[in-house]
């Protein structure tokens, strides 16, 4: 009887977070041992609704039915209960702790750890052998790769027994054949008759490997789809209301000398490991050069070398020629020698948050005369240039004393774009202009961006979204686990061809 | 300096401690009631006892005093995200330092030996300071443990030093001599005496400008000059500072170098001011009661001013009411700091909350 | 001379009133006083040294007179506050102020010390007795110096283990100290401690007791803090001069200047009641008592380590 | 043997004044290895060492002290929990709070109640823990060389002592091989982590809290119970701090934190022993040094001179869900 029933409905969800409204009255239906792939912008709300379904946030209002049953789910506890297991954007695991004592964590099985641990490795065994997902139980979990960390993750839900499993943004750390192996195990899992509930922001692994999929946008759900009956395209409409990047009106550009050179840079992080290992390219002047790959394969990295917030490990970086570790190593310097940043995270690095407006909008500059002379800083002087800043970016609301957290996800993006353009780039090392910033921001940010261009200025684009990239760049050099994988123009490539390079994939595809 | 609750800002800054200090004086009340002793009364005593005296008045502000350098202290590392909890260690080495010159240089005119000693007293201040500082940029040792330690390492040294270095030879206690009267910073009295003007005796010096010149500084830093902004920057959020190309590391140590010297200051009130030769034990806990300070003032140097008053006004009125009732110690007011840190430090989530919740419905209603 | 009215008030030691030792000497001559002569008195403990001249000073405004200031690191305040006072009378015990309104009350400890030294000697089997100063200042070396040479007198080859507690302040009040000390004196054959050390000799005198061995006390009559146990106490007659001072104060025959009570003045002296009298042999006592007459006739000097910071083995 | 007499003299007050290190530290690492730091250990041990004492004085029962001394430091660790756990408050600021609060009003209730400068009556006999002589100590202390060890190191300690080991003991075990201890140990480093395991992050910082408390409570009693006989203001003169210095020294593991209480309780004895000395040869030892000793070693090893002392990393953090 509850066999007909679907596995989840939630009805009329809503979650607030402070002024921000996460979720707004969401309802979704999922259907027992199906893949359900839910989209949306970030920000969307996604997160939240799952979280809320596995009794990590609770929700201000709304049902939650279980196989047909109304449930009240307070506590992770009661949702393991129910039989659902997440595995979340940002993993929950304890680094120093080995495998097993992470997998065993809440579900010990008796006051001393010696006889449920025997069970546990047995599940463990039993587990890796049934889906080959074979791991070292006495590995410390820090010391793993994000793959591993990730099975760790998969293996916690199964051994709890979970029939929902609540995958959230699982390939965004993954590298394509990883990928691949999750789909497989997850179309393993389903075809048990598990329910799998899948959220990306890859619309080709939703066609992929989802039965239906969901869209929400601003906190609401606005569809769901039969994946079978509908198209990426599609999907990206509904997400953001629009059509989005009607792709922007832009001249051919006129490339002059050769800005930014970069040779052999190799980059380590703080524990050591490989991030860019030995990639080369160059960026002229006037040109817009757009570097794609998944989240993680050492875009940041490098963007933060560039920028003189990292040293790297071995290699050079020229502008116009002269050596920049040696004539202006520090962040500081590089502002000087006209290379600016607008960072890929605007909340943590960008800007301040507990900051006024005006006071975030000399972030960086804050020892330029013009905002005081000489040890004093003039808030005057500052406030002033805030306020025209408003108005030429349209920063809303008006108000330079108002607290930078405050604003809006696009009008503090704006912020940073109007202070980094203000001071007359030589080259403009630009990362995620656009996310989490809503549409008219995003084509406001993209016509800056062109201007700029066709003022000379060299830009270097980091982003996730292929669309963005496609219809802005000039040139494209596609980054894979630390390497160059390849280098296109707008004109001889596709998204086909970029998410194979993407993929680390090198021959040309046809 | 807790999980952030919105509230308005004249409320944050003024209610907020205000309620603390009054929940505070609640609970002690009730110990007060507890050892039989009538808390209304103890009040009334305590405060005709800090306020009800020329004398009363003095001691309240040279035990502000004190309170002011300490606080300051406190505040000025809170901006950098620091939590200095050396004020005492550091204080202790400030007299040090002041000693030290005195010992050696009071034979010289006043105009010189006086500067040189304040220098001195910030040196020190600054450097047992710098030392943590400079220990968590290099090394990552935290410097609220380094400080702790530095706190029981300067006592011991100073002790080593009296005893067996600069102590005055056969002496009954550990001390050094008694500096010549170049070395003496005036007592207001003696000061004002000079155009005319007579107040009652008591130990209020000059430091008691000194401290306030050193607040007005404290606020041009922060919220004026480009080195506060950098300091603000690298409290709100270090990544955003590191973007900036703020280097926290040098910040952090410049900073803990500055709350030092503050903290040093203290040894000008004790030791120029009032004691005239260096003896132990002189910084007597004001360095922690300068954490309640900081927190009441909301690291604002003008709320820093009107927190040490009342601190000043606690310790005074504390010995009087001592006198007059002679089981409630002037410990009640160690006490009462450690309630006023609670509630203003710890558990303002309590006098938040409510408040925020409270003006929310206020605008509410307006509209 | 006529009688006067006074107003007599007391400003204890950081040790406290009741510290069993030396405040609380003064503490009971003066409630003796207040017994016999009807006159109130008032009395204030310090918490800290800044507030030594604040009470000082409070007392003279409130017109109180002769002030007793107990303990030497009263001196440099009494010093000041007598400055400002010049009618109101001070005495300071243990420490001489050099004004023309303070009376120095000063004790021939060495005297004392030395004839419980002579009886410590007497008691001990081992042949080994200890001391166990509190601050390692002149004045405690004092004691320890008169307790040798009472000890050497009594037997020549007995041996005097000597441990100071501490260099502040702190080790007039550290019990824990002060006990680990005589244990580690015991552990090494001492079985009689005499201790000067304010507070910290609670510990002792507990210690030796709780070995089975003998403890002395100091300044007060400690024999009842564990009867039996207690050799005997160095009695520094506080009680005495604060009864003094008050009295002539209302006789009108209170004097500036130094007072110096030593065995002849009965300021100092030995204590015998029920709690030690079964220690005491007849033969111990005849060699005290006997000794304790030299020293008044002089026949007997016990060397003072504070006339030249030396104590002669 | 003069020598070795004198080893096992200071070997054996080096004992007796660990002790109390011993319960603060196992009380920090209880405490710090859920998260929430602490560094009112020293306010929570003054604390019971009043209430023990007075309650011994008013019962002349040792036990009955020992009962309320825990009640004490555990109500003073309620508060610290509430502020860090349920508040979100800064941990810091209420650790320092605690430590003036106890300061205070010990001292100042002491003096109400007994007016003898803050102490409590001098106790005896029953009112406090006597050091258990085992069976034939005093005999087979004439054995030489293992006869003293027996007699001084092992036995003559008071029960509390005992306790001191057998809370290391547990607390070792428990951390390391029940269940409660994984979870605690997990919540230190990531408490999101124990949440989404269906584990309440709450209740888990607060009995370690709790568990502190208790361990502070019975150091404070050992201090007031064992080592004195009665309670003194401030008694605890900074042990607190010393054994949040050897918890860091320990990395905040039980058997390392055990034996540099140990060091740090010999190095104690030493300086003891030292105090005006003077040693043929080298003259008077500045005692100073080997008090500085502890705090020394800690900023050296914080300093990552010898190893690197991390501590759990969700430490000090108020574990907040909601932005
Ligand atoms: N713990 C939180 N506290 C406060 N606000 C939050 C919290 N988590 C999410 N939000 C806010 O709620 C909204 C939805 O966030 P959520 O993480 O659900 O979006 P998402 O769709 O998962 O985005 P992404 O694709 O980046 O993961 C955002 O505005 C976010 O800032
Ligand atoms: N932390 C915050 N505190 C106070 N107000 C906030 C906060 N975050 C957002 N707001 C307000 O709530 C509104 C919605 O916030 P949110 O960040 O979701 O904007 P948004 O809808 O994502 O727009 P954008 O696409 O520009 O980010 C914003 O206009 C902002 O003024
Ligand atoms: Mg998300
Ligand atoms: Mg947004």
């Amino acid at each position: 009887m509850a066999g007909q029933a679907p596995a989840i409905s939630l009805s009329s969800i809503d979650k607030r977070f402070g002024e921000v409204r996460a979720n707004k009255d969401v309802n979704l239906t999922v259907a027992r041992g199906s893949v359900h792939g839910i989209v949306g912008e970030n920000g969307a709300g996604k997160s939240t609704l799952m979280s809320i379904l596995y009794g990590f946030y609770e929700a201000d209002r709304g049902e939650i039915r279980i196989n047909g049953n109304l449930v009240r789910i307070r506590s992770p506890k009661e949702a393991i209960a129910n039989g659902i297991g997440m595995v979340h954007q940002h993993f929950m695991l304890v680094e120093p702790l080995s495998v097993i004592e992470n997998v065993m964590l809440g579900a010990e099985g008796g006051a001393m750890l010696a006889k449920g641990e025997a069970k546990m490795r047995a599940a463990l065994a039993k587990l890796s052998a049934d889906y080959g997902l074979a791991i070292d139980p006495d590995a410390i979990v820090g010391e793993l790769p994000v793959g591993l960390q990730q099975r760790v993750e998969i293996l916690k839900a199964l051994v709890r027994g979970a029939e929902i499993l609540i995958l959230d943004e699982p390939t965004a750390v993954l590298t394509p054949d990883e990928a691949e192996q999750l789909f497989a195990l997850l179309h393993a899992l389903a075809g048990q008759g598990k329910t799998i509930v899948l959220i990306t922001h890859k619309l080709h692994e939703i066609m992929a490997v989802t039965d239906h999929v969901s869209v929400m946008r601003r906190g609401e759900m606005v569809a769901t789809l039969e994946t079978a009956a509908t198209s990426p395209a599609e999907l990206a409409d509904r997400m953001v209301g629009r059509h989005v990047l009607l792709d922007v009106s832009k001249g051919p550009a006129h490339p002059g000398a050769v800005r930014l050179t970069v040779e052999n840079l190799v980059i380590r992080d703080a524990h050591g490991s490989l991030k860019v290992k030995n990639i080369n390219f160059s960026l002229r002047a006037g040109e817009i050069l757009g570097l794609a790959g998944v989240a993680g394969n050492g875009q940041s990295e490098l963007l933060e070398a560039l920028a003189g917030i990292i040293q790297p490990t071995l290699g050079r970086i020229l502008l116009d020629g002269d050596d920049l570790a040696l004539t202006a190593p520090t962040p500081a310097d590089r502002r000087t020698h006209g290379v600016l940043h607008i960072p890929e995270d605007r909340q943590r690095m960008g800007l301040v948050s507990a900051f006024s407006a005006a006071e975030s909008m000399i972030l960086g500059f804050q020892s330029e005369v013009a905002f005081g002379s000489g040890p004093m800083l003039s808030t005057e002087a500052v406030r002033a240039h805030t306020e025209t800043q408003m108005e030429a970016y349209d920063i809303r609301p008006r108000d330079p004393s108002l607290k930078t957290s405050k604003f809006s996800g696009g009008n503090q993006q704006k912020i940073v774009l109007a202070r980094e353009i203000e001071h007359h780039p030589k080259v403009l090392l630009v990362g995620q202009p656009t996310r989490g910033v809503d549409v008219g921001a995003i084509e406001f940010i993209h016509k800056r961006l062109i201007a700029l261009r066709d003022a000379g200025v060299a830009i270097l684009l980091v982003s996730v979204e292929l669309d963005e990239i496609m219809s802005l760049s000039d040139r494209i050099i596609v980054m894979c686990g630390g390497v160059i994988t390849g280098e296109r123009t707008p004109e001889t490539t596709n998204d086909r061809d970029l998410g194979l390079l993407m993929a680390g994939v090198t021959e040309r595809a046809a | 300096m807790s999980a952030p609750i919105e509230l308005p800002k004249w409320a944050d800054v003024s209610l907020v401690p205000v309620l603390a200090v009054i929940v505070a004086f609640l609970v002690a009340g009730l110990v007060v009631l507890g050892i039989g002793e009538s808390p209304v009364r103890a009040s009334i005593l305590l405060v005709q006892g800090a306020l009800g005296s020329g004398e009363g008045i003095g001691y309240t502000l040279y035990y502000a005093t004190n309170f002011i350098f300490t606080g300051l202290a406190v505040a000025v590392a809170f901006h950098a995200g620091l939590f200095n909890i050396g004020g005492e260690g550091q204080a202790t080495m400030g007299g040090l330092g002041a000693a030290l010159i005195c010992l050696k240089l009071d034979f010289l005119p006043w105009w010189i030996v006086l500067p040189l000693a304040i220098m001195g007293a910030m040196a020190f201040g600054a450097v047992w300071a710098f030392i943590p500082g400079w220990l968590q940029v290099k090394r990552g040792s935290h410097v609220v443990i380094t400080t702790i330690m530095f706190n029981f390492l300067a006592a011991t040294l100073v002790v080593y030093l009296l005893v067996n270095v600069i102590g005055k030879p056969g002496s009954m206690s550990p001390e050094t001599r008694v500096f010549e009267a170049s070395a003496h910073l005036p007592y207001l009295h003696e000061a004002l005496a000079a155009f005319g003007i007579t107040i009652p005796q008591s130990p209020l010096n000059l430091s008691f400008v000194i401290a306030l010149v050193a607040s007005f500084l404290v606020w041009l830093l922060i919220w004026h000059t480009k080195l506060g902004y950098a300091i603000r920057t690298v409290g709100h959020s270090p990544s955003a500072a590191t973007y900036a190309g703020i280097s926290i590391g040098k910040i952090t140590m410049i900073t803990m170098a500055i709350s030092g010297a503050l903290a040093g200051l203290l040894a000008v009130n004790e030791i120029l001011g009032v004691q005239g030769r260096l003896l132990l034990e002189f910084s007597s806990g004001y360095g922690f009661i300068g954490i309640a300070v900081a927190l009441m003032g909301r690291a604002h140097p003008l709320g820093i001013i009107l927190a040490a008053i009342l601190f000043g006004m606690l310790y005074q009125g504390g010995t009087e009411l001592s006198f007059e009732m002679p089981r409630v110690t002037r410990d009640m007011i160690v006490a009462i700091s450690g309630l006023v840190i609670l509630f203003a430090g710890a558990l303002d989530g309590l006098i938040r909350r409510p408040m925020a919740g409270a003006f929310a419905r206020l605008l509410k209603s307006e509209g | 001379a006529h009688a006067e009215t006074v107003k007599p008030a007391i400003v204890y030691d950081l040790g406290g009133k009741f510290d069993k030792s030396f405040n609380e000497g003064v503490f009971r001559g003066a409630e003796q006083f207040q017994k016999s002569s009807g006159v109130e008195f008032r009395d204030f403990e310090i918490q800290n040294d800044a507030q030594r001249e604040q009470a000082l000073r409070r007392f003279a405004k409130d017109g109180f007179s002769p002030i007793l200031a107990v303990g030497f690191s009263q001196a440099s305040a009494v010093e000041k506050v007598a400055k400002e006072f010049p009618k109101t009378k001070f005495t300071i015990i243990d420490m001489v102020v050099d004004a023309p309104n303070v009376q120095s009350v000063v004790f021939k400890e060495q005297e004392g010390s030395f004839l419980v030294g002579l009886l410590a000697a007497k008691a001990s089997k081992s042949g080994k007795v200890g001391f166990v100063g509190g601050m390692d200042i002149p004045l405690i070396r004092r004691f320890a110096c008169g307790y040798v040479q009472g000890a050497k007198f009594a037997n020549p080859k007995a041996e005097v283990l000597q441990n100071m507690t501490g260099t502040t302040g702190a080790a007039w009040n550290d019990p824990v100290k002060g006990a680990e000390l005589t244990k580690s004196q015991i552990d090494r054959g001492v079985d009689v401690v005499y201790h000067a050390a304010g507070g910290t000799g609670v510990g002792v005198l507990r210690a030796a007791a709780d070995a089975g061995k003998l403890g002395i006390g100091v300044d007060s009559n400690q024999n009842g803090m564990h009867p039996g146990k207690v050799l005997t106490s160095m009695l520094k007659r506080v009680d005495n001069a604060t009864i003094a001072s008050f009295q002539a104060a209302k006789d009108g025959t209170w004097k500036a200047g130094i007072s110096v009570l030593g065995l002849k003045e009965n300021g100092v002296g030995w204590a015998l009641d029920d709690n030690n009298k079964a220690l005491i042999t007849a033969d111990m006592k005849s060699a005290v008592d006997a000794a304790a007459a030299d020293i008044s006739s002089g026949k007997i000097v016990v060397h003072d380590y504070m006339s030249d910071s030396k104590c002669p083995e | 043997m003069e020598i070795y007499a004198t080893l096992i003299a200071i070997t054996e007050s080096g004992l007796r004044l660990s002790v109390p290190l011993i319960f603060a530290c196992l009380a920090g690492l209880w405490s710090e290895r859920s998260g929430v730091v602490d560094i009112g250990l020293e306010g929570k041990m003054l604390a019971a060492a009043f209430a023990a004492a007075a309650a011994a004085s008013a019962t002349n029962s040792a036990v009955i002290g020992l009962a309320a001394g825990i009640i004490a430091s555990v109500g003073f660790a309620l508060i610290h929990g509430f502020a860090a756990i349920s508040q979100r408050g800064n941990q810091i600021v209420s650790g320092v709070a605690i430590n003036m609060l106890a300061a205070g009003l010990t001292a100042l209730v002491g003096n109400a109640w007994y007016a003898q400068g803050g102490r409590t009556p001098p106790l005896e006999g029953d009112a406090r823990f006597q050091p258990l002589t085992w069976p034939g100590a005093e005999i087979i202390d004439q054995i030489p060389v293992i006869g003293p060890l027996y007699a001084h190191i092992l036995s003559g300690h008071s029960a509390l002592a005992y306790c001191a080991l057998i809370a290391t003991i547990l607390s070792g075990f428990v951390l390391a091989r029940t269940r409660f201890g994984l979870r605690l140990r997990a919540v230190g480093e990531n408490p999101a982590a124990v949440d989404t395991a269906g584990v309440s992050v709450t209740k888990l910082r607060y009995a370690a809290v709790i568990i502190a408390g208790v361990l502070c409570g019975f150091g404070g009693a050992y201090l007031s119970l064992g080592q004195a006989a009665g309670f003194l203001t401030n008694m605890t003169a900074g042990k607190g701090f010393i054994a949040l210095a050897a918890l860091i020294f320990a990395k905040w593991r039980a058997w390392p934190a055990f034996w540099t209480c140990l060091l740090f309780g010999l190095l104690d004895a030493v300086a003891i022993r030292l105090q005006g000395v003077v040693v043929p040869g080298i003259g008077q030892i500045p005692v100073q040094a080997i008090q500085a000793l502890p705090y020394l070693m800690t900023v050296v090893l914080l300093a990552g001179f010898i190893g690197k002392a991390i501590p759990p990393k969700a430490s000090g953090l108020p574990y907040v869900k909601e932005r």
